[in-house]
């Protein structure tokens, strides 16, 4: 890879999904099944319509799911996790743009 | 005689909730000492199995999971009158048909305190009630209907943490025996007090969260979660009777009755049936089923066993 | 809900805080207080112009607050926290802006 | 400094690193010694081309290092960690812009 | 004999700290093993509380407060002198004024291993001695002005978490007596040792971190931090011998006078004094104080009440 | 008798893992309880040492040092006679030339339950043998370069987490000496047991997961994963025998030999040689061959032993 086109960046989008850990192997599954190219979880707690969930035990903790990819994906994942799993389960959902060195990870 | 200590422990995290103390324990504390605790009451049933099995135990254990799906099939029409909505109903008629191992770990101290023998294979029935009163109540919910992913859901139960660790240390203490099993004898001897005083600090804690939400749901929830552990326990008393299990047996049976589950159900519950209102289940069953147990019913059912059990025969 | 409007993304602002931790129970209160709809914690550690924090014990971490929220409501947030607490308490607070799919939760 | 001051806002840009956990202490003295002017570390698990990582034990755990400093920075900063440890070592790397009140702080 | 093992755990966290070495205890474990001290501590001054409360106690509790107002009160000036600002002064003096709760676990396991007696109630001083400096430290700081939000503050201070995990083990001891707790024994026997070694691993660990810290701070701090021990002993001293204690009572009070806060202070003080450097205060508690006492103080104020105790009255 | 408790559990995590459970122990107690077994064995070896020290310990520890130089040496040539690249074969020898501590705990627990004597300061020659097999690995990947940054390398590796453990406690355990650290005994004794049973536990589910990874892989790396073994414990058998150990002694030798190292080996490989790919070193270390010496090696390295010892000299 030339020197130059290292130095390009790339416009990617970054999802951006907090839930209830319960979730996690779920939608992990579905990320994977819909085309994913990778992802990032780390653990929360936090406050939103459905009350407070302060990771004090088990099932009272939140996730963050991160997934850096294209546009047109994240906006097909984004909709299918909020079909799915909005209505029942403490979810948000965001996106939104970053730059990456080298596109074609993801 | 004093407070029983580890109660007081219970009474103290509560306490501590309800003042708004920053006390907290790690999650990672918490996780750790439900994982002893679940090892250390499977190895420890195990051990005993290994020694005192028979072919009777075999129609107990029958006996046993008729009761756990009995159960809630009483809980849910309960809730039913009570004006709950079929989904909810069905919900917390699981929580309730399943057992608490928590409770559990805290009647095994007490009867041993107390020194009251009682059946050592206890846990065996424990791992057998977790699991009976989800599926009924999934049925319950959505009927037999084609839809349900029954292969998921089974997996996510079976394979659950609390019932690996459960059967997990009941199949070890049986392969490996009493006496090969001696160096982890501190898991349920002198480890086991003190780990289960921690593990109840921290769960007055939780109770008391779940206490705070409890006022917005209301009297209907709080009377359901007051009357079913008496129902429970009563069911318990029957089985057990049937069964011929001794004083203490009898006891541990009504309180598994009596007690609702806050582990294993919820995980699967709320998978298997997700338009169920979790903090209705979690604040009926910790926020007031628990610290009930805990703090009247054990004593209480004991004290019916031994009465039961000194009665002239009919 | 329309399926149009589901996808129909919208412009919200997300406000992130990185502070001692100590200050969490305090901060919540402001944020719920000012009106924020919601937030994340995750906890953290890092270096800045107030030195090493380590997370290594009680005094020593850092943790991390979200808001996803209107611009002009993340604006009075940000200037809310900053007023209060940045002369005396290590912490850097930023503004990024997100898209979500249900701007009615925020 | 004045209060229109205090209001006004800058765009700085956020750069975040997502790596191996045994690389930390490395990166960090990279980012010390390339003048980054702080940096926030939390732990982190995931799944990229290299495989899952799921923080289940010592060497199996990511970390998401996170500056906010300026453009230039941030991009020399992350050309520095992409051409030094990109080839051999789990990782992705990707910048976004924040605004922030104080720019003297970053 | 050889060196107390309990405290070459202290040496080897500070000696793998300066050698910057990649040892770190997870956060989860230090945090576990500070609530379990703190826990077992409470619980055997209560259990002993129990069998030897007697009306005296109500006055020696008096004279500890009064120490408790009295040291920082002794602190702050001579802080001002060595021109630290009036805030810094009010805060580090504070640390000073209180305790800390890791020092009085490595006295107790000093004396028990040298099988010295000492009033088993001496956890009640620990946790009277940790509130009052923190007020006369704010007090210093602001003035009794009326902006203080003394209510929040009184929240903070005495629902924080060293107190009340002291005072609630502290009061299941004496409501569940000695007889009852004896499940719960390994918590402050058989567990002790082991819990407080890896406690002081960590602290050695975190030690190391403050005394990098204080290079930039200087020699007054130091001088500060290596002074006021010997102050804060001599009056733990005099108290002591006025209370009547026993010699290992009064080798306790002493270091309890000479010991610094760094768990309950800085976490109330960061929240009620926020323009103090903590930097400070904790570099000179954690990174001098500590150690001197753990390495140097202890066995000294040991064979300084030994001393007292044998020489002829006046 | 029954089976080895310890020992199920490993299997139990294994089946779990493999299973795909949803059972999982918290990070942070599985790095509680390597800092414990690593701290516990060294400690053992260090107040043993203290009793037991002698002239001819010096030369037995230039044979063991000289074990460590020469078993990367031989695993090199058969990986690259497996045709692994030169750089991951330099890698994989690296870990199979060291050792496992996990390993070694578990052959302490066999030995002990056994009743089989061993030299107790067998947990120096674990130190020892961490060491030189990173470095002859890095050579041998690099040749002895001038770009090699010799000096950071050495940091990383002297100053490790699970040296600096085994180090610090034995270093306390010979300072301290036996009676001193009596009150400590608890982590070699009573806790020992639980505290490995549950980390084979968290083992066995890491263990399923390399497994997985191996499919990929295939033959060639679990030929060598179940071959090296055998030349390990040959090579550790005769090094035992020329230093004159007992049986006891001997099969730890062979079991230390046959070990591969899954914990600071690969952080230290991982700096020093990226390009190296880390799933072929730990999928053949953790997903053969410690489960291999575990359930298979470690009973038969006895037996040899025994079989040695009884065989009448040449
Ligand atoms: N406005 C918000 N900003 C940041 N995080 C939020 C917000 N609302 C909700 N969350 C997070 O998302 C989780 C679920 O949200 P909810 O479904 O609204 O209860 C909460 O527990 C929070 O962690
Ligand atoms: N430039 C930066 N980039 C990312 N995080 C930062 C930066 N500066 C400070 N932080 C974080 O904010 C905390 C407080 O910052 P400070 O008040 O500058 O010490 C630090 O401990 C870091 O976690
Ligand atoms: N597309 C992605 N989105 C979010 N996180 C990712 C992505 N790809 C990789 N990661 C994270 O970066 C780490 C290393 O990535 P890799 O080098 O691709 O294995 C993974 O373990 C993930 O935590
Ligand atoms: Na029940
Ligand atoms: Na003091
Ligand atoms: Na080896």
């Amino acid at each position: 890879m030339s020197n130059a086109q290292a130095h390009a960046s790339h416009e990617k989008c970054l999802l951006t999904v907090i839930c209830e850990a319960v979730l996690e192997a779920r939608l992990l599954d579905d990320l994977q099944r819909l085309g994913a190219p990778g992802w990032t979880v780390s653990d929360a707690r936090g406050r939103g319509s459905r009350g407070v969930r302060n990771a004090g035990w088990d099932n009272d903790g939140n996730v963050r799911i991160e997934v850096v990819c294209s546009r047109a994906l994240a906006e097909k994942l984004s909709q299918h996790v909020q079909q799915q799993y909005y209505a029942d389960y403490a979810m948000i959902c965001f996106l939104s743009s970053v730059e990456v060195l080298r596109p074609e990870k993801f | 005689m004093g407070w029983d200590p580890v109660v007081l422990f219970f009474v103290f995290g509560l306490t501590a909730g309800l003042l708004r103390s920053e006390l907290k324990l790690p999650p990672a504390l918490y996780e750790t000492l439900s994982i002893i605790l679940l090892l250390a009451i499977g190895l420890h049933g195990g051990v005993e199995l290994a020694e005192q099995a028979s072919p009777a135990l075999v129609g107990q254990m029958g006996l046993v999971l008729l009761m756990g799906i009995v159960l809630p099939l009483i809980a849910f029409p309960l809730l039913r009158g009570l004006r709950f909505s079929r989904i909810d109903s069905a919900n917390i008629a699981a929580h309730y048909g399943s057992v608490s191992a928590g409770t559990f770990a805290v009647v095994v101290a007490y009867l041993t305190s107390q020194g009251v023998f009682f059946e050592s294979y206890m846990p065996l029935f424990v791992a057998i009630l977790e699991v009976p009163a989800i599926l009924v109540g999934i049925v319950l919910a959505r009927g037999i209907s084609r839809g349900t992913p029954w292969r998921a859901l089974g997996r996510e139960i079976f394979l659950g943490k609390s019932i690996m660790l459960l059967l997990g240390g009941l199949i070890i203490g049986v392969l490996a025996g009493k006496e090969a099993v001696a160096p982890l004898e501190p898991l349920y001897t002198s480890m086991f007090a003190p780990v289960l005083a921690l593990f109840l600090l921290e769960m007055g804690l939780i109770a008391s969260k779940q206490m705070g939400a409890l006022k917005r749901v209301g009297i209907r929830l709080v009377s359901f979660a007051l009357i079913m552990p008496w129902i429970g326990a009563a069911t318990g008393l029957g089985v057990a009777t049937l069964m011929g299990l001794s004083v203490g047996g009898t006891a541990m049976l009504a309180t598994l009755g009596a007690s609702a589950s806050y582990i294993a159900v919820p995980a699967a519950m709320r998978l298997a049936l997700p338009q169920a209102n979790p903090s209705l289940s979690l604040g009926a069953s910790l926020g007031i089923t628990f610290p009930f147990n805990i703090l009247i019913g054990i004593p209480l059912y004991l004290q019916i066993a031994q009465f039961i059990s000194e009665a002239p025969p009919l």
